[in-house]
This record gives structure tokens, C-alpha cells and sequence, in this order.
């Protein structure tokens, strides 16, 4: 038992302070306006504040903080990504994800669990390859393995997925790949970011952005107008709605991402698991939940609702892989929204919009890029310059057919 | 032209009774899986699935000349897409679309063979359509039971006589609901490539 | 399951149909210049709104359009496409 | 301690059938109708479980299927919920989540520590120093969760199903029957579930001895039952209700999936627990719990209990208790005045003991916390808050708990109602719901038995009206009266007892409070922050009072502060009950069985079967292939390429059809030739290829790839719509099987089959003919793709089988040959031809992919034609090229996707490799950086454990390069 637990028994009072306030009204004038708390937008204030020393920085959310894909994702870090720009993009995440924790003094849970891609034909075998060599080069720790190898690691699967189907062929298998607590990343930057200066407002829906000359001149709120020069969207889902106040067409299109969780059981799963012709992807949480996910719900769709084909579809894909999982029942489910973008990268930088910044088309990968996400957006958003980790990711590159071509991996992107 | 030699059903190999199904004469093959030899009446009246896929055979024709190439043959057709009515001693001619109709007969039936030379004229505005779908056959009084564990259709509500093109099974198919007062029955097209899937699927349904 | 009617075989299941995108209008080739044949090909349309969509029933295989808000999820109605018609919507 | 009563009227267990069972390695006895824990309270085990986290003793609380504490677990299945699952003879079970069994739970210890673990602690510690964490973390993580998975065990088959029906009614308690009844008197079908073994809902235990109720429920149940139009279904719970009314309704065996045309909701009502110290232990449990136990299944809960009551009900479970012969030492009513209320008045009459005005403090814990031996009530002031120095402290082994109720809301919330807190009931009632979904009795806060059944005969009618049937004339909506049946905030505070507001999470009071100072002080966030609702009830019993908390802490109103959203599933699912059947499609092609009897070893294409190659005994894999190519090369080889796409293609637009979809041009075809096509989408990527066959003017008949061919189908149809063509397209892919002799034999073999004149002048390369193959009607295509003589027979698929036999019997002489797909692909790599999807990649344009003399220059348009026209204009970033081994070579051979490396940049990667060839050296295909291209380049190719190997960059064809052979 760490001793920081003794301060609570020592304590006659409870004496834990508020980890962010919530300010009564918002100033005239911020130097920063960013929409959106959720874990991308509470990483760019906090790096702001940390980084640049940009404090006078609003961050307006309009409902709760990480209520969006923050706390609705699967919790998934991973940097095996199979273009270079992904993966040296994902990496640098990863590696500060690894010492989060420490630095945010707020324990995350990052908990290093192994990453299986599984391949259930000679041609995704192939790409897990590609996608493993491009990793090596750049000093990636992902290999490919066969079957042995992931049924000494995973006794519990079924190599033959049941017999009626595609069998495993073997995986691409990527150590690092771990998760974490995510509503937490939202709250320790939430924290971090407020003992620095930044002002949270929730429950603030942001209603349209004046732009002069081509250039941010405020925000208006459902609680007032708001000066300010610079404006990061960072609302994921949501973006589209950003974009139309000021006049950015993006390649967005949005689709619901359905998970669900089962009941708490005793540790058995220490890795995690992601089947792209099973649609599926799991792992068991510090609390003993299956946590687990499928693919994209096959059409457009602003709205968080459920469906039973969903929960019908992932129960009998879990049983394809894991048999033995008959009688384990599923306690809820879920869904988040998805911006999609054509080529499986995010939209990120700079805006033809001076002082409009954009932080988008997260589709399935957006937590496990919070950290660098939100250090190269504030680096972005402080210098007005694209940081170079993202140059690759500007919304500019759909107007010069010049495309990231992270699709060639076409698996499930979690 | 069909050919002298004999189709061979998809699910050839897990056949093995030949029987005839109650009011109709056609040829139906059973699998061997849930029964052993002809059922009786009973069994049919119950529940039994049966294979027509061998001992029938179609075709399709589409075009702007379908109809008259068709009425011209002395084909009477049905006036509403997805409508049917009988053809020959025991076929029958469904509408699939303002445009396309699909025959169906026994084989023994040598109706097409006019139908056939008139087609491989392939005069313009007719196009001849290859069907090579099966043709499963699932009746008697429990084919809903098995029916709602594949489709999500409400068959009992289906006109008979009526196709209605849908999803068993999650596969895509054909399914008529047969107008025969005798027996509840359903005519089941399915692609011949999924035919064997199908066939297990419904025979471990119906055990 | 959500029910979608198509308007050759009715009202069905969702799980019938494929999704296809949004209706989208092509610039001429040759009239429109590299960025703006860019912005068809790459962007969409943005807010959540009523939009007008490609639906496929798969077992018969029949394109049509679905009038649908995408953020109620509701449908407002389907029709089949005709080229003419839909020009300039 | 046996406290199993006499016969009960109307009792749930059947006596004639008695069961044993063990537990934690006791024996027991228990009747068929019991659930386990009912039965193991009869057999006077009281402690039935360990916590989630403080692993205290836990009994029976809600018996409603709520109480995450009762759990268990067996040699096949874990998570067995004590209050949900039926006993069944020989169970030998265990609770779930112990060190050492439920008596000598090691970590009981936990609960003496828990000052050191205040909410969210975790997030507090642990992670310093970082390498400490895993050790931590697997500790965590082993206390954690609660059964442990079967590994032995494999999942059955369910039969899932699907249903249909026009009204859905939820709950079948007085609500639910007279709604029930009063839409199927208007000749509606109606489908009636409730999650209980037997109808009748609160009528079945709450009677409080009242006979006529108990009659009237009796009344009901037959007319339902009786009623032509109702379908009744017991032991069902509505799991989840989705868009358009499609509903999971979950019972032992199935998943059914209904889709109503409208629903009531007659759920009822659950009932809330208060918050006092040590409101958890065994022995401590709400009233409704008790008088299940009473009236179902027969069972004495107590010898001596406190009452502790905020509304009717409380007195009327008083009278069951009475009853029952558990003395009631006194009944302690939160508030000053009980109203005019008949069961108070008898409790008066039966001179018991009550302390109005009064709540207990604590209960007072027996040895282990493993039971309560006494409740320490205190007077409350003005104020509200309790007069703790007045204390005096009750003997008892029970606390009966009825201080109020919310309502089992699921299927309205799911459906998208909205409910909002009326304080006449002190309850959240539902303000809007969608226009086919109705609800009736104590969900909307109507608790009176005259005015339930009154209300659910309206809704029954309102709902046959919105279908069309019965009258217009509706009686009145009954608007909801007090006394208030729920307490406006059963919550009180303990200076040092832990006083539960969350079982399942084993949060008490303190901890919200301690949240919500952090900052958590909304309820999604308060949710997140400190789990409440998260468990397995998912808050049933927790989440109300959380929310009374939150709202009093913020000085908010409820509906200020809100509720969180109810999402599916109502109770757990199984993964066995979701699955089903588990459908899994496969094609197989009409010479599947032929293959299998080759020994064919089969790969997944897509959704097809496809032989990969014939195995032959005693030779591995690589040989084998090996060897079918070089057959091919020698001899003749047959090969099943039913697989590919093929579409009819036929009208007067054929050709500018074709012209706009593929990148090449077809208005100067023969008829009676075939070409190569190419196409890409509106990216300028490389989708699909095949070839298209010209059968005559206006009608075309092409091939398309194998997992591509529906998706292009579908593609090809759109475009159709869009571009207004006069075309007729047909996807005959399952209707024609095609397989493809090839090889220098293959014309003789042919030959003998066939009276279509096959000689080289009168069937040329590129060329089709039309004519019979063993009698059957086929198409025949000189094609070329392996390099070698060939020719694609196309014939109907029911006759596919026949031919093939033919061809291979025709062809023994000249020792033909079955090849599959790994021969058919090293065949197609020696002569440079790319496969689309593997040699190319979602952003491949035909440009790099070398494929710029497949793209027609002139040409007014094709998609992808305008994006090819920007892309033409940039240098090319990579290009496919031919690589080869030196012949002889030894050592690693590459792999696909292995890289191409110069000075430590990536310049390419390899597409297709064959480390053996019919040319006997190692060949490939590689995209490399146009530098590179060139032939004759030496490039370094990085391989397996970082080995560098060298290759020489050449121009494609490797074998034959003037294609002589296949011509």
C-alpha cells in the first residue's frame, strides 16, 4: 500500500481541492479559444499553458468534459501504424502516454498490455507484414507472429475461428500497445491545464465564430460574444458544425462506433486483441470488464444511438475467437461519433481561415493520439505555424490529391 | 437450348430420398441429415424441407421486348412485379421487374426449348438471363418456426403466390409463399453458390 | 432494427440495404479546374441536416434515394432515382 | 435454521418437487420456483455473497434482480445472479469474488482499510514510480472482477428468432393486464411480458393480506390467459428497445427480436433502498424484497425486524411481516404524519410500536457483519436532521426497508421518452414519449389499485386507437396524487458507519460528497468519476438516490441536475443469447466436391471457397504449386475460376457505357474478341479489372475480380442510373461457372470435346467463340493471363461439374492437370501481370501501377479520368517494377512487403515475390522510387531480422516476353 494512501487515513477532514474550477462568467477577450473539452482540447490548453505559456486561454464545452469520443472509446494505445507519418505521429504519442502519468501526477491506468492485429487471409498476413517492416525502420518495437506464438500468449482463442470462417493465419504484434483510463486523460489535462491558468467552461455550446477578413475575430456562446484571435476546433464528431460557421468544406463524414462492456470478470485477457474481418477488437479492463468494439456502423450518422444488430454481431464474433465466453453476459453498450476521412489520417493545423485552427477527422484513432495531438496543436496554434510531425495531415491536402496513405492498411484503425 | 444432361443440384452430394411433395408431382430430393427414406403425409403436413433444384429449371428474360417476346410464346404473365402465375403442367412465370420475368419448370417439362430459339436469336431489346439459382422447398404446418429463425419478413403475412425477395440466413434469396391450400409451403431461390450453405443452415434449424 | 421502404419491395429491415452516400452532383470535367474538381471528389457536405442518399436493397438488387436526417436518423421518404429529376436538386 | 412457512396462497414454489443443492460445500434443500438465493435464505443462509470491493458480508436486498452482491458461480458457468436464476437440482455453487470462500474471505480485511481508499484513490496512486505500476496494477487487478471465465467451455447455439406483433405490453401486473385486456377486447393481438415466472406483477406480493386483491389478480390473469388475442410470454425481459420499435426480448433459451407496431409500458416500479450505516449487511433489505419472500416463495424473513417506512407500502409489508410471524419491534416512520392510510391504521389497531418522525441511524452488526442484531433509531428534528443523542437501539435480525421508488423506465428511456420529477410523487415520471409508445400504473406514478387498472384500461385504449380500432372516446388521463409514495431524500448521513448509496460499487455516501468537491459535480461526470451505476445492476438501485445527493449538494432541483441516459441491456445479456446461431455465408463453387476429392486445400476469397492447391502425399506445399505451374508450362492445366465476376452488359449504350466506366475503349471492338479492361474510381485508383467480352453490338459480357466483383456490380448499376443509360446489366456470377485450360496440350484437349473449330487460324488469340463443351452450351475465350495457350470456358453453373469431369477425363492423355489459386498467381507473376488489391493499394492510379497503356488518351470521359488528367501532370513518387534474384542465389529469400532500403530511406516495397519459378531463379513484382526504376538497378531489400539482400530491378515479362506461347 503506497503511502500516498496514508494521507487519506491521516486527514480528519477531506482536503482533496477542486481539480478544475468552474468560473462563474466568461471574460471579454481570450488569447486562445479552443471548442471542445474532450481529451484534444484539454491536451492543447494544457500544452499551451505548460509549453508556451499561454494562459488567457478559454477552453468552451457545451456539454461535459471528455463527454464526447473521450470517455466513449476502447481506451486503445498503439503506434503500429503503416505510413511513416502515421507511425512516427502515433509514436511520439506513445511515448508520452508512457510517462503520463508522472507527469500530470495522475494515475491513468496506462497499462502496457500487448497489441494483436490478427489476419485471417494471405493477404492481410501482407499487410500486417508492410505494416510491421515500416514500423522496424523507424524503430518500432512490431513484429509479425504465427499461430503458436499468439495461442501460448492467448490460450483461451480459437486459432480456426469456429471452423465456418476464415481461419487465423497469424498477427502483427505490436508489445507497446497498451490502454488506459480515458476519462481520466480528459480530467488529469483538465487539472493540469487549470492550475495553469485556463479557464474550463462547461455546459458552454459555442454558436458561431465572427471572422473579418478572412481572419478570427471572436466566438459567440449561448453565454455571450467572446473576442479572440485564435480558435482550435477540437470537437471531433462535431466538426462539420464548426466548419459551416466558417465556410471550411472538410472530406468529414460522420459515423456512430458502437462498444460494449461486459461484466466484471477475473483477469484471464492480458492482451489486446483487434480482428478486422471480425470486426472486433477487446480487452479487459483494470476492473475485470470486457471491454469491446466493432466496426464503423455502416452509415452516416450524427447521433450516439444503439443498435441490437451491433450487440448480436460483436457477441458472435467474440464467441467465433473465444469460445468459451458463452454464458459471459454483456452489461451495456454504447456508441461515439466518428469524423471520418477519406485516407484513415487526421485533418490538422492550419485553416485558409487565419487564426482557425483545426483538429479533426479522429475517426477510430483519436485517443490514442490525445497527448501529441494536443502538443502539436498548441505548438501549431502558439506559432501559427504547422508543427512538422503534422504538415502531412493539413485539410489542404485534399485540394492537391496528395493523400496519406494509411488505407492501404485496410483494417479496423483501433 | 437446354441440354440433354440432366442439371446437377448444388447439394448433389447431400441428398439421398427422392420423393414425391404432397399436391404437387415434381421430383422433390430430401436430405439425408433429418430423415431416412420418403416421409409420409404426416411428415410432410409437419415439416420437411425438400430439394427441386435437379428436377427444375429457368429462365430469365429482360429487356424492353421481354413481355411481348413472352406473350408472343403464348406466356401468360403477371401484371404486378413480384406476382406469379402457373406455367405449364408445373411451372410458373414471376414478374421481377417491369422488364424482367424468370420461368420456372420441371425438367421433364421440354416448354423452353421454343422459348430458347427464340432467344438465341438474341434479337435487340431481349435479353436471355441465366438461372442457376436452387430451388429448396420448406413446408408443412412448423415451416414459420424455422422461417423466423432466419428471416426477419413476416411470412405469414406474405400474399401466397407472392415473391418476396429477402434475406435467409443473412444471405439474399427468393421466397414464395406457395398457393397450394393442401400444405403450407415455401419456394425458397437461392444463388447456387450459397445453395449448400443454406441447405445445412435450415436442416440443423429444423434438427 | 430500423425499417427502411424501399419503393419497389416495401418497408424492410435495414440489414437489407447497403449504404451508399450522399447524392452528389459532378462539375463538368472539363469545365472545372483542379481544385474545384478536388472539392467534389474529396469534400462532403457538412452540417447534420436532411440529406438525400444512395440506398441498395441487396437481395434485389435496386439503387434508390432516401430523403433522411442524419442526425434524427429518421427517414422523410425514398423514391427511385431519375436523372432527369434529380439534375440540379 | 429452517424459515420456510407454511403453504402461501398463490406461492411461486411447488412443493411436490423438492431439490438439493450445495453451496460454498453445504447441502441444502430448496423447492422447484425458488431462486437460489430465496432458497438459501429458507435454508437460513443469510450471507450469500462477499462485496465488490470491501468484500463485506451481503444477503438478500432487492430479490428483483438487482442485488449484485448474491452472485455466484459453478463448474460451467460464473456471474450467476442469485436473485435472477432459478434453482435447479445438483447446482453446486460458490460465491463469486473470494479469497478463501465466502466465510474466511481473506480479503474481508479490505474493509477495515477502506479510509485509505477514498473515492477515486486509484487515480491518486500507484504510479510513482512508474516501474512500480504493472506490480500494482496486477494486484488491482486480481482483486478485481468477480467470476472467473470457464476456460473448458464451449458456447451452444442458440435459436435466436425474430417476432412479430402489433401491441407490446410490458409488465403484466394490474397496469399491464388491464391495458392488456382492453387493447385485445378491440381485437388487436397483444403480446404481454413481464421478467416474473408468473403474472400478476405487485399484485402477487404486495397483497398485505388483502384477499380481494389477491382474487382480482387471479381474475386477470385468467382473462388474459383465456384471451384469443393475447399472446403471453413469462420469464422475458424487454433487454432493449431500438429505433422503430424493434425490441430484445431475452428469456432462458432466446433472443427474440420483436417488432411492434406500438408498446405499453407497464414496468412498474423499483423499489429505492435508504441510506443509513450499514445499510448493506445481511439482514438489512427493502420491504418488497421481504414480501417476495413471503408470498413466492414461502419464506419467514425474519424472526424479529424494524420497519422503517416513508409511504403506504411500508405499513402494508408491515402487515405482511405480521403476518408471516416475523415480529415487528417497532416501525419507524420518516415522517410526521402517515395520512389516511387503511394499513397504518390496522399496524394502530395491532397495537404495534411506531415511531413516527424518526429514522434509523444505523444498524448494529452481529458477529462479522455477517448479520444485524439490533437498529439504532433516532428522532428526527425540524431541521430533518437526526437527533443522534436521543438515539435508543431496537433488538432485531432484520431492517425492512420502504421508503420510495422510481420507475423501471428502460423501454421508455431507450425509446427516446423523457421523463421529468413530479414532486406530488416524488418520482420522475415520463412527460415525452413517441407517439406509439404508451405507459400505464406506477411507471407514470399512479400507485392506487382502482386507478392502475383504470389507467392501464386507458392506455390499452389509446394504443388500439392509434391503430385504428375501438372508440375515440377515451377515458380521462389519471393525473397522479399523494401522499407521496416516495421519500423526497432517504439519505442520511454517519459520522463513522459506512451507509450505502451503491451496492454493487460499494460506494457510500461519503464519496459522492467527496466527488463532488472535486470538482465532479455533474451527474454524467460524478458517474464517471466515482462508478455509481456502473455495476452490475447498473444503478437500478443506486443511481435515484445519487441523483437526490448530487441535486441537494449542487442546492438543484432534479431536474436541474438530471438522470443519466438508460442504455440497453435492462438485465445482462449472455454473448450465447446475442449470438445465435452465428450465420456464417460461404460460396462454393459447383466443383467444390470434385476439388475436395482432389485433396485440395482450400483458401477464403471474399466469401468464396477456393482450392489454393491440390495437395499430394508426401510433398510440401511449395513443391506442389511448383509443380502445377510447370505442368501448365509442359502439359495443361485446369484450373476453377468460377469465382470471378461476371456481368451482361447489353443495349443500345453498351459501348458508351463501357467506354465511361472502364479506362479503355471498346467502340472499335470485334465482335467475337475480348480485351484487357481497367478500372478505376473517381480518386483515380485502380479498383478492378477483368475482361470484357464483345458478344455482339450492343451486348457485352466482363469479368471483374473475385472479392470486387459485387461492389464494382453495384458501382456499375449507379453509374448506369446516374449517367440515364439505355443499359440492361446483369451479375450472372453465381449462374456461370468458368474454369480455364491452359497449357500447350490444352488445345487437343479441347478438341475432343467440342465440334467448335479450335485451330489457331479459326480461334485466335483474344478471340471467343460460342458452341457446346461435352454437350453443354459454353462460352469460350482465348485468354492468356498465365502466359501459356488457354482458353475460359464458360458454361451454366448446374452443368459445371459435368464438364469439368469431361475436360480432366479428355484430357489424362495428355496428362492434364488441376491447378489452383498460389499456381495460378507465380503462372501470372512470371509474365509481369498485376493482381489488383495486392500488387496495387487503396491510393495505387495506373501510372505507377505501369498500366499507362490501359488508359486511352483521347477519350471524352471515364471515372477517374479528370484526377488521372492532375495526377498525370506530377512526377511519379513510386512505379511497379519486375525483381529478380540472381539465378542460383542462396540464402532468405524476400518476402511480400519486405522493403526496399537505401541509405536508411524507404524507396519501395515488395508487392509479389515467388522464391522458386518455373525459371528457376526468385522473381517479383516491387514498387520502388522511379531513381530506381531502371533496370538493371541493384536494389538492397531489408528482410526478415533486418538482413539485407540484394535484387536486380528488370523489365516484366519474365517468361516470355514476346508472348509467343499463348498466342
Amino acid at each position: 500500500m503506497p503511502y500516498r494512501l496514508l494521507r487519506f487515513a491521516l486527514q480528519s477532514k477531506y482536503s482533496e481541492p477542486r481539480m478544475f474550477r468552474s468560473p462563474e462568467r466568461l471574460q471579454d477577450e481570450y488569447d486562445v479559444v479552443i471548442i471542445g473539452g474532450g481529451g484534444h482540447g484539454l491536451a492543447a490548453a494544457y500544452y499551451l499553458a505548460h509549453e508556451h505559456n499561454i494562459t488567457n486561454v478559454a477552453v468552451l464545452e457545451k456539454g461535459y468534459l471528455g463527454g464526447g469520443g473521450t470517455g466513449r472509446n476502447t481506451a486503445i494505445v498503439r503506434s503500429n501504424y503503416l505510413t511513416p507519418e502515421g507511425a512516427r505521429f502515433y509514436q511520439a504519442s506513445l511515448e508520452l502516454f508512457q510517462d503520463l502519468s508522472r507527469q500530470l501526477d495522475y494515475n491513468l491506468f496506462y497499462s502496457e498490455r500487448g497489441h494483436f492485429t490478427l489476419a485471417h487471409s494471405p493477404a492481410s498476413l501482407r499487410t500486417q507484414r508492410w505494416r510491421a517492416e515500416v514500423n522496424k525502420q523507424l524503430g518500432i518495437d512490431s513484429e509479425m507472429v504465427d499461430t503458436a506464438f499468439i495461442q501460448r500468449k492467448i490460450p483461451e482463442i480459437d486459432i480456426t475461428c469456429g471452423g465456418h470462417q476464415a481461419p487465423i493465419y497469424g498477427a502483427l504484434y505490436h508489445p507497446p500497445g497498451a490502454i488506459a483510463r480515458h476519462d481520466a486523460v480528459a480530467w488529469a489535462y483538465a487539472r493540469g491545464a487549470d492550475q495553469r491558468g485556463v479557464e474550463i467552461h462547461q455546459q458552454t455550446a459555442v454558436t458561431d465564430i465572427e471572422v473579418r477578413d478572412g481572419k478570427v475575430a471572436g466566438v459567440h456562446t449561448d453565454k455571450g460574444f467572446v473576442k479572440t484571435r485564435k480558435v482550435l476546433s477540437a470537437v471531433a464528431g462535431w466538426t462539420t458544425h464548426i466548419t459551416d460557421m466558417v465556410g471550411i468544406r472538410t472530406p468529414l463524414v460522420i459515423h456512430p462506433l458502437q462498444a460494449m462492456v461486459s461484466e466484471p470478470l477475473k483477469p484471464w485477457l492480458n492482451h489486446i486483441v483487434v480482428s478486422a474481418s471480425l470486426h472486433l477488437y477487446v480487452s479487459q479492463s483494470s476492473r475485470g470488464e470486457l471491454v469491446a468494439g466493432g466496426s464503423l456502423d455502416p452509415y452516416e450518422l450524427i447521433s450516439s444511438r444503439s443498435t441490437l444488430e451491433f450487440a448480436e454481431g460483436l457477441g458472435g464474433h467474440m464467441l467465433d475467437l473465444f469460445p468459451c465466453l458463452g454464458d459471459i453476459k454483456v452489461l451495456r453498450q454504447w456508441a461515439g461519433l466518428c469524423d471520418m476521412t477519406p485516407d484513415f489520417s487526421p485533418v490538422m493545423g492550419t485553416t485558409p481561415i487565419g487564426g482557425f485552427y483545426i483538429d479533426a477527422g479522429w475517426g477510430t484513432w483519436g485517443f490514442k493520439a490525445t497527448p501529441i495531438s494536443g502538443n502539436t496543436m498548441a505548438w501549431t496554434v502558439a506559432r501559427d505555424q504547422d508543427h512538422e510531425l503534422i504538415k502531412v495531415f493539413k485539410l489542404s491536402r485534399f485540394t492537391d490529391f496528395a493523400l496519406v496513405g494509411e488505407k492501404g492498411a485496410a483494417s479496423v484503425g483501433h | 437450348m437446354s441440354p440433354a444432361i440432366p442439371r446437377t443440384s448444388p447439394i448433389e452430394h447431400l441428398l439421398n430420398g427422392v420423393t414425391r411433395v404432397g399436391p404437387r408431382q415434381t421430383e422433390v430430393r430430401l436430405a439425408s441429415p433429418w430423415t431416412d427414406g420418403p416421409p409420409d403425409n404426416a411428415a410432410l403436413q409437419n415439416l420437411f424441407l425438400g430439394d427441386l433444384s435437379s428436377s427444375t429449371t429457368k429462365v430469365g428474360v429482360k429487356g424492353p421486348r421481354a413481355a411481348s417476346f413472352l406473350e408472343s410464346q403464348g406466356v401468360q404473365l403477371p401484371a404486378e412485379v413480384y406476382a406469379t402465375v402457373a406455367y405449364g403442367v408445373e411451372g410458373l412465370v414471376a414478374k421481377l421487374a417491369e422488364q424482367e420475368f424468370i420461368l420456372e419448370t420441371t425438367a421433364k417439362d421440354r416448354v423452353f426449348d421454343p422459348l430458347e430459339n427464340g432467344l438465341s436469336e438474341a434479337p435487340a431489346g431481349l435479353l436471355r438471363v441465366e438461372h442457376q439459382e436452387a430451388t429448396f422447398l420448406l413446408c408443412g404446418r412448423r415451416a414459420n418456426e424455422v422461417m423466423s429463425q432466419v428471416c426477419a419478413i413476416d411470412m405469414s403475412q406474405v400474399h401466397p403466390g407472392t415473391l418476396v425477395l429477402t434475406r435467409a440466413a443473412v444471405t439474399s434469396c427468393a421466397i414464395l409463399r406457395e398457393p397450394w391450400p393442401e400444405v403450407l409451403a415455401y419456394r425458397i431461390w437461392v444463388d447456387a453458390s450459397l445453395a449448400e450453405y443454406l441447405w445445412e443452415t435450415l436442416s440443423t434449424i429444423i434438427g | 432494427m430500423k425499417i427502411l421502404t424501399c419503393p419497389v419491395n416495401g418497408p424492410r429491415p435495414l440489414q437489407e440495404f447497403q449504404y451508399g452516400g450522399e447524392l452528389r452532383e459532378m462539375p463538368d470535367p472539363d469545365q472545372a479546374n483542379d481544385s474545384g474538381w478536388a472539392d467534389y471528389v474529396f469534400h462532403r457536405s457538412g452540417e447534420p441536416a436532411i440529406k438525400r442518399e444512395w440506398w441498395y436493397h441487396l437481395p434485389s438488387g435496386i439503387w434508390f434515394v432516401a430523403e433522411r436526417d442524419n442526425r434524427l436518423d429518421e427517414i422523410v421518404r425514398t423514391y427511385l432515382y431519375d436523372a432527369k429529376r434529380e439534375i440540379g436538386k | 435454521m429452517n424459515q420456510r412457512l407454511p403453504p402461501q396462497p398463490g406461492e411461486w414454489i411447488d412443493r411436490s418437487q423438492p431439490i438439493s443443492f450445495r453451496f460454498e460445500g453445504g447441502d441444502y434443500q430448496g423447492y422447484c420456483g425458488d431462486l437460489i438465493s430465496s432458497a438459501l435464505w429458507a435454508n437460513g443462509v443469510h450471507m450469500q455473497g462477499r462485496s465488490f470491493k470491501y468484500h463485506r458480508p451481503r444477503g438478500i436486498y432487492s430479490l428483483a434482480g438487482h442485488d449484485a452482491n448474491a452472485v455466484f458461480e459453478d463448474e460451467t458457468k460464473t456471474n450467476i445472479r442469485g436473485d435472477l436464476v432459478g434453482l435447479r437440482s445438483g447446482m453446486d455453487l460458490r460465491a463469486v469474488n473470494t479469497k478463501g470462500g465466502l466465510h474466511h474471505d481473506r480479503l474481508s480485511i479490505v474493509d477495515r482499510f477502506s479510509k485509505l481508499m477514498p473515492v477515486g484513490f486509484y487515480y491518486k496512486a500507484f504510479h510513482t514510480p512508474r516501474w512500480l505500476f504493472p506490480h500494482y496494477e496486477k494486484q488491482i487487478r486480481q482483486i478485481a472482477g468477480l467470476g472467473a471465465i470457464r476456460a473448458g467451455q464451449t458456447a451452444q447455439l442458440t435459436p435466436k428468432d425474430y417476432g412479430f406483433c402489433q401491441v407490446l405490453v410490458v409488465g403484466a401486473g394490474p397496469s399491464g393486464l388491464s391495458a392488456a385486456l382492453a387493447v385485445a377486447d378491440q381485437g388487436v393481438d397483444v403480446l404481454l411480458v413481464d421478467e416474473h415466472a408468473h403474472l400478476g406483477g405487485s399484485l402477487t406480493w404486495q397483497s398485505g393480506g388483502d384477499e380481494k386483491s389477491q382474487e382480482l389478480c387471479q381474475e386477470l390473469v385468467n382473462l388474459a390467459q383465456a384471451h384469443q388475442h393475447i399472446t403471453v410470454r413469462t420469464k422475458t425481459q424487454v433487454a432493449g428497445c431500438y429505433a422503430d420499435l424493434w425490441v430484445a426480448l431475452v428469456d432462458d433459451v432466446r433472443l427474440t427480436k420483436l417488432r411492434a407496431q406500438a408498446m405499453v409500458v407497464a414496468s412498474g416500479v423499483i423499489e429505492q433502498p435508504a441510506v443509513f450505516g450499514n445499510n448493506d449487511l445481511p439482514g438489512v433489505m427493502l420491504a418488497s424484497a421481504a414480501q417476495r419472500l413471503i408470498h413466492l416463495y414461502a419464506v419467514k424473513p425474519w424472526q424479529q425486524c424494524v420497519a422503517l417506512v416513508a409511504n403506504s407500502d411500508g405499513y402494508r409489508a408491515v402487515l405482511d411481516l405480521h403476518r408471516a410471524g416475523s415480529s415487528v419491534a417497532a416501525v419507524v416512520d420518516l415522517r410526521d404524519d402517515a395520512g389516511d392510510c387503511r394499513f397504518a391504521a390496522q399496524v394502530h389497531q395491532l397495537g404495534m410500536r411506531v415511531l413516527m418522525g424518526s429514522m434509523i441511524y444505523e444498524a448494529v452488526p452481529g458477529a462479522g457483519k455477517r448479520s444485524i442484531r439490533g437498529a439504532v433509531v433516532c428522532p428526527l428534528g425540524a431541521d430533518g436532521r437526526l437527533r443522534e443523542n436521543q438515539s435508543q437501539v431496537i433488538d432485531c435480525d432484520g431492517i425492512a426497508m420502504s421508503v420510495g421508488w422510481a420507475p423501471a423506465g428502460a423501454p421508455l428511456y431507450q425509446v427516446g421518452g423523457k421523463f421529468s420529477y413530479d414532486t406530488t410523487v416524488e418520482q420522475l415520471v415520463p412527460r415525452e414519449m413517441p407517439d406509439n409508445v404508451f405507459a400505464a400504473g406506477r411507471v407514470r406514478g399512479v400507485f392506487g389499485l382502482d386507478e392502475r387498472l383504470t389507467d392501464g384500461r386507458r392506455a390499452g385504449l389509446e394504443v388500439a386507437r392509434k391503430l385504428g380500432h375501438g372508440s375515440n372516446e377515451l377515458p380521462e388521463k389519471i393525473s397522479v396524487t399523494g401522499p407521496a409514495p416516495s421519500h423526497p431524500y432517504p439519505v442520511f448521513r454517519h459520522a463513522k458507519k459506512k451507509n450505502f448509496i451503491d451496492l454493487d460499487e460499494d460506494l457510500h455516501f461519503i464519496d459522492l460528497v467527496n466527488a463532488h468537491q472535486e470538482g465532479f459535480d455533474n451527474i454524467e461526470l460524478i458517474k464517471r468519476y466515482s462508478t455509481v451505476g456502473m455495476g452490475p445492476s447498473q444503478g437500478k438501485i443506486a443511481n435515484m438516490n445519487s441523483v437526490r445527493v448530487l441535486a441537494r449538494l449542487n442546492d438543484k432541483s432534479i431536474d436541474q441536475t438530471g438522470t443519466t441516459t438508460s442504455r440497453p441491456f435492462y438485465q445482462p445479456v449472455s454473448l450465447e443469447h446475442l449470438a445465435g446461431r452465428r450465420f456464417h455465408p460461404l460460396r462454393r463453387t459447383p466443383m467444390h466436391r470434385w476439388h475436395l476429392e482432389a485433396h485440395a486445400e482450400f483458401v477464403h476469397v471474399g466469401s468464396w471457397l477456393r482450392p489454393e492447391y491440390y495437395a499430394v502425399a508426401g510433398q510440401d506445399r511449395e513443391t506442389s504449386i511448383l509443380q502445377e505451374a510447370s505442368h501448365v508450362r509442359e502439359y495443361a492445366g485446369l484450373m476453377d475460376v468460377s469465382t470471378l465476376g461476371k456481368i451482361e452488359v447489353a443495349g443500345p449504350d453498351a459501348v458508351s457505357f463501357l467506354e465511361r466506366i472502364y479506362t479503355g475503349r471498346f467502340a472499335k471492338q470485334n465482335t467475337g474478341k475480348l480485351r484487357y479492361v481497367l478500372a478505376c474510381d473517381e480518386m483515380g485508383v485502380v479498383i478492378d479489372d477483368g475482361i470484357a467480352v464483345r458478344l455482339s453490338d450492343n451486348h457485352f459480357y466482363v469479368t471483374a475480380t473475385t472479392s470486387g466483383a459485387a461492389d464494382f456490380y453495384r458501382e456499375m448499376q449507379r453509374w448506369a442510373l446516374i449517367w440515364d443509360m439505355d443499359v440492361q446489366l446483369v451479375d450472372v456470377t453465381g449462374h456461370i461457372a468458368a474454369m480455364n485450360l491452359a497449357g500447350p496440350q490444352s488445345r487437343e484437349v479441347l478438341q475432343k470435346l467440342t465440334s467448335v473449330d479450335v485451330s489457331p487460324e479459326g480461334f485466335p488469340f483474344l478471340g471467343v467463340r460460342r458452341g457446346e463443351v461435352a454437350g453443354i452450351p459454353a462460352s469460350l475465350m482465348r485468354v492468356g493471363f498465365v502466359g501459356e495457350l488457354g482458353y475460359e470456358i464458360h458454361v451454366p453453373a448446374g452443368h459445371a461439374a459435368h464438364v469439368w469431369t469431361e475436360i480432366m477425363r479428355a484430357g489424362a492423355s495428355s496428362k492434364i492437370r488441376p491447378f489452383g489459386v498460389e499456381a495460378q498467381r507465380l503462372l501470372r507473376l512470371e509474365k509481369g501481370h498485376l493482381i489488383v488489391g495486392q500488387d496495387t493499394d487503396a491510393l495505387t492510379n495506373p501510372y505507377e501501377a505501369n498500366m499507362a497503356w490501359a488508359v486511352a488518351r483521347k477519350k471524352q470521359f471515364f471515372v477517374g479520368q479528370r484526377t488521372l488528367q492532375v495526377l498525370n501532370e506530377r512526377p511519379l513518387t513510386r512505379k511497379l517494377v519486375g525483381v529478380k534474384m540472381a539465378p542460383g542465389y542462396r540464402g532468405p529469400f524476400p518476402e511480400e512487403c519486405h522493403l526496399i532500403i537505401e541509405q536508411g530511406e524507404m524507396i519501395g516495397r515488395v508487392t509479389s515475390f515467388a522464391p522458386r519459378s518455373t525459371l528457376g531463379y526468385g522473381l517479383g513484382l516491387v514498387f520502388v522510387h522511379p531513381d530506381w526504376s531502371e533496370a538493371g538497378t541493384k536494389v538492397c531489400i531489408c528482410v526478415d531480422r533486418g538482413a539485407k539482400i540484394e535484387a536486380e530491378i528488370t523489365s516484366t515479362p519474365f517468361y516470355d516476353p514476346d508472348d509467343l506461347r499463348q498466342k
